[in-house]
């Protein structure tokens, strides 16, 4: 083979599985944080909530569109094969992304849904019976923690499993360790991290608070450095492995994808925000004052994760692909 | 009662006598309807040496109807499967050409199909195994170095060879128990 | 035109080499020796198997120069005067040490 | 007694069985597409005419198998044969009759009924022979089964201008070999245990059965081969030993060894005295043919010269220097050739087990038809006189051309071609389309529009192979075989076989009393005296009649007359004497490429032979163009580096081609493949995708024979 059969749909899929996975997370981590009784970081949740269901859902459709036959995508679910990853990936993600709409539902307000209505045709609202339409108004932010806790184990599902999907395949001694699925899960969390912190940065409505920054900064930062604690390993690991990972790792080593891998994931992608955050971050760390927040900055830092997310998943089906037995 | 004993089938192969001539894959091409620029079985060129003192030799390949065939595994929908004589298949009616037993495939014998979108891949001509022929690779080959056969038969032609020469599989420790002996 | 083919037949004439045999047709020799002699000279047949490499030109030449087949005259026995000749041409110019190197096919 | 010698093939049970057990497997599928298997005929993509059963799927060809009652054919079929059903579906295939409206390669057809591209056929040539005499027209062709009807058409029409290709083949081996043992003898490599190939690059360039008896001797047996080629091939990377001979040396080789063998005294003094003549000649004659001498001239060490002389004596007789089938090289190459048939003879190889064996034959009927009026002139070649020992029903193609293009000594000013593509063929490609300007008059009978095609005036499309039924051919050999090739599918297209264009052609111009007759009236009179009780009917059931048994030894007895003019294997010959030629090889260096030029080497690939193969898809996918070979070193010298595009150029033509710096060639040497470089947009793979080593290649030709001498030209190389 050696020329790849799964290309950009398929990176662009994985950058937006995992991305929805990392927002529905933190989503869920601020709704399930409570400060008396009431979520620590609302308007982080709240975006999270908001944004969520969409990435996956378009990453969903470029994966039926990379099939050879969209049209019998359905025959993914006639059948449940528990050893193909994608088997179970996919049931994962319809289940994963009903959960996300259920949780951006109960992150709308009444008058949202209602207004979400009045989107709908006059023809087609008026059949709706009243009944249904009043049941628009029910509080449900109660079911926003539940479905919080619920969810967690599915977003960090959908974000290991997109890792998994590559990971599982051993005839491809790139991405045959444990490693790449740990790699995918974080980075997944840290590209959600990074999407809430443009977010926030941008939402003029609602400026962002220093607390809010504060979690989010302190967040990344311990994704970033652990998935530094996962490349790095996995770097030596291989080298130490046997020769068809050995040769494998020279794609990334010394071959088409090293520039890539080391300048825009490792230096662009981690290294650089790490080191903006941190900065950011120093005052506290030394005791000496708040947090600081340049919004530039911020967005660069942010900006560059999510990129370096996009990076690490372009190297990885790419380079996986050309890695072989021979 | 004795239970039938089933047949494996598997392939030898003596590429000391390969001499790249190609006539294994076009045969193959013709046999199976396979699309121009993808291919179910190639001849891996491998050299060496420096002017004049040169090396060159030749391995046919295609799929090795692996004993655990990782393809069979990974496929989402059940449309790549294995036979109980060992032959490795794809049924392309359930096939939704997700490409990922391509991936999967450690000896790279799979290739999607540009007309039909599914996945391809050699299916040892099991239409014509199962009409008493062989394999169109086989019956072709010019010099003769394919050996088609029934692994569990002792007085095939395979199983001796097997029995008499030492042989190799390619890079068993994919772990996928490839079919495909190589004499040494 | 006749001054052209005549310049070619005496061409011929000069180019060909000695040991050719050139005045009777090679082609229509072999048409008359199979219709002719081969009716009894083949295997099974009524005499002894008979081809051009049965002898040597010098042979054939002598056999024509006798005119005689078992006593008969050639002529009326094996055709014309004319398909005699082209027997003999063919005869001749395919005898047992007659210069004819294999051919590729045809 | 006889019918132990033929193989009863498979027998039709066998046939029965598989066609049951296919329609059980099909009658599961779809009962309404009937599928046969096994319809015996014989392929024609090479000259190897190799066994095939057809499997046919409703009115389609679908597969091609090789027929394993033919033992010639070795129970394969390669890469080409296997490729044979695109040229039936091939799109671009010729499908009509088509009459030229635009100026010559301009490529301006009219599609055209049959009755008026034989009316402007017959026409033109009729035109031809009242103003220039029916020696005006020119017919030429390579071999094929149907070829006698084309070539019989000319002569019947009065012209001794029949060119065949032997002269751009074979020519030189044939008449070699003939004049020292009176025959064409096969090279026995199924038991050899010592094989010498110069040049015969059997594993890329496949015989049968020579390249599947020499792959499972080398590799089963263990035979030795050596193997002298200024090219590593394949056959170079399974030889035992490779010399990237300096080109042109071949004999110097040959005749160091017969130095060493006779020095040594292991000739076969028996053998030598019994049956051969001038071996006392010989022993002065390669004195001073030292193997340190041959060094020089080859660039093989001497100790090594002596080393596989010394092997190949002793395992003679079953050691062969083979021949086998390669056109000629050089000027000399009859002559190289006389050495090898030479060290052959004094090693006792002749008519032994793994030795040269001299070819049987199957008996086969003959169709008699009513013999024409021999042809006045005398051929326009003049081989007569230049070439008085070759064959003369051949011709000789490249002196031909140079003659028509003078006029001399007659003008010939008509040309019908059928089956080849002399464009591709012939070397200087540029010569050959001045001959085709003057000529007044151009007919092609081809199945594609070839170049040469694309430059005539009138085409007739002729059926496949696979759509018509050929007389039957009988293939010489230590396992010799008659082959039947039946129509498989009927015409696709609106085509013709070659007879039937050939009698529609006889018919306008009177001469059909020549042909009246049909395809199965010569068949049935061919069939009829097959060593086989219903010979027509078992042919059409199996396609074949072989002995499957050797047989040694046969002229190995005193009474034998070899067909020489001693009767004996004329080492020392008198007749090359009385000609004019050294009656024992002379070595004469050949002259070598000067500085900055390099020797275009020809070769052949397992997928490509012919030009006309390279644009059927599944070929062409394996070899999509063509490029020129060049060694690292001079291409470091002058900057190249693969994939660059050069300009080589000879004194013949100019071509652009991309480069391969490859260690597999001799730094003084070039090579590229044939086939590609087309002018037809036709041949849409081909055309104007790499590069025709026709147009580069110079005219020149061996001495002797007359044949085509391939390996003269010398390129100049700039980057482009």
């Amino acid at each position: 083979m050696r020329e790849p059969v799964w290309e950009y749909l398929i990176v662009n899929y994985l950058f937006l599985g995992g991305l929805s996975a990392g927002l529905f997370f933190v989503s869920a981590l601020a709704t399930w944080l409570q400060e008396e009784g009431r979520p620590a970081y609302p308007h982080i949740a709240r975006w999270g909530a908001l944004l969520a269901p969409w990435p996956v859902s378009l990453g969903s459709f470029l994966l039926i569109f990379d099939l050879g036959k969209p049209f019998r995508f359905w025959k993914l679910f006639i059948t449940f094969r528990w050893q193909s990853p994608m088997s179970i990936g996919s049931w994962l993600l319809v289940i994963f992304t009903l959960l996300t709409m259920a949780y951006l539902w109960a992150w709308l307000d009444p008058e949202e849904r209602t207004r979400l209505l009045n989107y709908l045709p006059a023809k087609v609202r008026q059949r709706i019976p009243a009944k249904a339409v009043k049941w628009l108004e029910h509080d449900l932010s109660f079911w926003r923690r539940e479905l919080a806790m619920a969810g967690f184990p599915l977003a960090v599902s959908v974000g290991i499993y997109t890792g998994v999907l590559l990971g599982a395949v051993q005839a491809r001694p790139f991405w045959n360790t444990n490693l790449v699925a740990q790699m995918f899960l974080f980075s997944a969390l840290s590209t959600g991290t990074a999407t809430l912190i443009l977010v926030r940065l941008f939402d003029k409505k609602r400026p962002v608070a220093l607390a809010e920054m504060r979690f989010l900064y302190t967040l990344d930062i311990c994704l970033i450095l652990i998935e530094f604690f996962i490349v790095l390993p996995y770097l030596i690991h291989g080298k130490l492995s046997v020769l068809a990972v050995q040769d494998a790792l020279a794609q990334v080593l010394g071959g088409p994808f090293t520039f890539t891998f080391w300048l825009l994931f490792l230096g662009c992608g981690l290294l650089v925000p790490l080191l903006i955050e941190l900065n950011e971050f120093k005052p506290v760390l030394l005791g000496r004052g708040q947090l600081h927040i340049s919004a530039r900055w911020a967005t660069t830092a942010a900006g560059l994760v999510i990129l370096g997310g996009y990076v690490l998943r372009y190297v990885f089906v790419f380079a996986g692909q050309a890695s072989g037995f021979r | 009662m004795a239970k039938k004993p089933t047949k494996r089938y598997a392939m030898v192969l003596d590429s000391r006598k390969c001499i790249d001539c190609k006539a294994c894959i076009v045969a193959c091409k013709a046999e199976n309807d396979v699309p121009l620029g993808v291919f179910r079985n190639r001849i891996n060129v491998e050299k060496a040496g420096d002017y004049p003192k040169l090396r060159m030799s030749f391995d046919p390949e295609q799929c090795h109807h692996c004993e655990n065939p990782s393809c069979v595994r990974v496929c989402p929908t059940g449309a790549s499967y294995q036979r109980e004589d060992g032959i490795v298949l794809v049924k392309y009616d359930d096939c939704i050409g997700c490409k990922y037993c391509i991936i999967a495939c450690p000896y790279d014998a799979r290739y999607h199909n540009p007309e039909t979108h599914t996945v391809g891949k050699c299916t040892f001509c099991s239409h014509r195994v199962d009409r008493g022929e062989l394999p169109a690779c086989v019956e072709t080959c010019p010099s003769k170095v394919r050996v088609f056969g029934d692994l569990n038969d002792p007085k095939s032609e395979l199983h001796q060879l097997l029995a008499s020469r030492r042989h190799q599989v390619m890079n068993p420790q994919t772990g996928n128990g490839p079919q495909l002996y190589y004499l040494l | 035109m006749r001054m052209r083919t005549f310049a070619g037949l005496a061409l011929l004439l000069v180019a060909l080499p000695a040991f050719a045999e050139t005045k009777g047709s090679d082609t229509k020799g072999k048409f008359y020796f199979k219709k002719s002699c081969k009716s009894c000279h083949v295997d099974g047949g009524t005499a002894k198997a008979i081809t051009p490499l049965s002898k040597t030109q010098g042979q054939w030449k002598k056999f024509f120069e006798t005119g005689k087949h078992k006593g008969e005259a050639l002529s009326p026995k094996l055709g014309t005067p004319e398909q005699v000749l082209d027997i003999k041409t063919f005869l001749v110019n395919h005898a047992s040490d007659s210069p004819q190197p294999e051919t590729c096919g045809g | 007694m006889q019918r132990r010698l033929f193989m009863q093939i498979l027998g039709a049970g066998t046939l029965v069985g598989v066609n049951s057990a296919c329609s059980k497997w099909f009658g599961k599928r779809s009962s309404a597409v009937p599928y046969r298997l096994g319809i015996p005929t014989t392929c024609e993509l090479c000259p190897n005419k190799c066994s095939v059963l057809a499997d046919v799927k409703g009115d389609r060809i679908h597969k091609l198998n090789p027929n394993p009652a033919n033992p010639k054919s070795r129970g394969m079929l390669c890469a080409r044969g296997n490729a044979a059903i695109q040229q039936v579906y091939d799109p671009d295939r010729l499908k009509q009759p088509m009459i030229r409206v635009g100026a010559r390669g301009e490529g301006k057809w009219r599609t055209a009924t049959w009755e008026e591209a034989w009316d402007f056929a017959a026409g033109k040539l009729k035109a031809t022979r009242d103003k220039y005499g029916p020696e005006g027209t020119l017919w030429s062709s390579t071999e094929g089964f149907q070829e006698v009807f084309f070539k019989n058409l000319g002569l019947a029409f009065g012209s001794p201008n029949i060119q065949r290709h032997p002269s751009l083949c074979l020519a030189s081996v044939n008449l070699a070999y003939s004049m020292t043992f009176g025959t064409v003898p096969s090279f026995d490599l199924q038991k050899a245990d010592y094989i010498i190939m110069a040049g015969a690059n059997r594993f890329e360039s496949i015989i049968t059965p020579d390249t599947m008896d020499l792959i499972g001797g080398t590799m089963n047996r263990k035979a030795k081969l050596v193997y002298l080629d200024p090219r590593f091939t394949v056959t170079a990377a399974k030889a035992d030993d490779w010399f990237p001979i300096r080109p042109g040396s071949d004999m110097a080789f040959i005749l160091a060894m017969i130095h060493v063998i006779i020095r040594d005294g292991k000739h076969d003094k028996a053998f030598l005295d019994a049956f051969t003549l001038g071996f006392d000649q010989l022993v002065e004659h390669v004195k001073p043919y030292t193997p340190e001498w041959a060094e020089g001239e080859t660039e093989i060490p001497a100790a090594e010269i002596t080393r596989i002389a010394r092997e190949f004596a002793d395992a003679a007789p079953r050691a062969v220097f083979y021949a086998g089938r390669r056109s000629s090289w050089y000027q000399n190459d009859f002559q190289m050739r006389r050495a090898q048939a030479i060290l052959n003879a004094i090693v006792g190889n002749w008519d032994r087990e793994g030795g040269m064996v001299p070819n049987r034959k199957i008996a086969k009927g003959e169709f008699m038809f009513l013999p024409w009026d021999d042809p006045k002139a005398s051929r326009v070649d003049e081989v007569e006189k230049d070439f008085p020992l070759t064959s003369a029903k051949d011709g000789v193609y490249l002196p031909l051309r140079e003659h028509v293009l003078k006029g001399q000594p007659y003008p010939v000013k008509a040309w019908m071609v059928y089956k080849q593509d002399p464009l591709h063929s012939v070397p200087d490609q540029g010569k050959t389309l001045k001959m085709m300007e003057q000529m007044d008059f151009i007919g092609v009978i081809d199945i594609a529009m070839s170049d040469t095609a694309w430059y005539a005036d009138v085409i007739f499309p002729e059926s496949h192979y696979l759509e018509r039924t050929d007389p039957i051919e009988v293939m010489p050999g230590i396992w010799p075989a008659a082959v039947y090739r039946q129509q498989v599918v009927k015409p696709i297209h609106d085509t013709k076989p070659c007879l039937e264009i050939a009698q529609g052609l006889a018919k306008r111009l009177g001469l059909s009393d020549y042909f009246d007759y049909t395809i199965e009236q010569w068949v049935e009179a061919e069939a009829k005296e097959l060593p086989i009780p219903n010979g027509f009917e078992h042919m059409k059931k199996h396609g074949v009649v072989a002995s499957v048994d050797a047989k040694y030894g046969t002229t190995r007895n005193e009474a034998h007359r070899f067909i020489t003019k001693s009767g004996k294997i004329e080492i020392f010959s008198e007749r090359l004497a009385e000609a004019g030629h050294d009656p024992l090889p002379v070595y004469t260096p050949q002259p070598q490429p000067p500085s900055g030029k390099f020797r275009l080497v020809l070769g052949r690939k397992a997928t490509i032979t012919h030009a006309g193969l390279t644009h059927l898809p599944w070929l062409n996918e394996q070899v999509p163009t063509n490029d020129l070979w060049l060694n690292p070193l001079p291409a470091g010298r002058m900057g190249i580096r693969t994939g660059d595009w050069l300009e080589v150029a000879s004194t013949s033509g100019k071509v652009k081609i991309q480069a391969r710096v490859t260690d597999e060639i001799r730094p003084d040497c070039v090579f590229m493949l044939h086939g590609f470089g087309k002018k037809s947009p036709w041949l849409k793979r081909t055309f104007n995708n790499g590069a025709a080593d026709a147009v580069l290649l110079e005219t020149a030709w061996d001495k002797v024979s007359g044949n085509a001498a391939m390996h003269e030209t010398f390129v100049s190389i700039v980057k482009a």
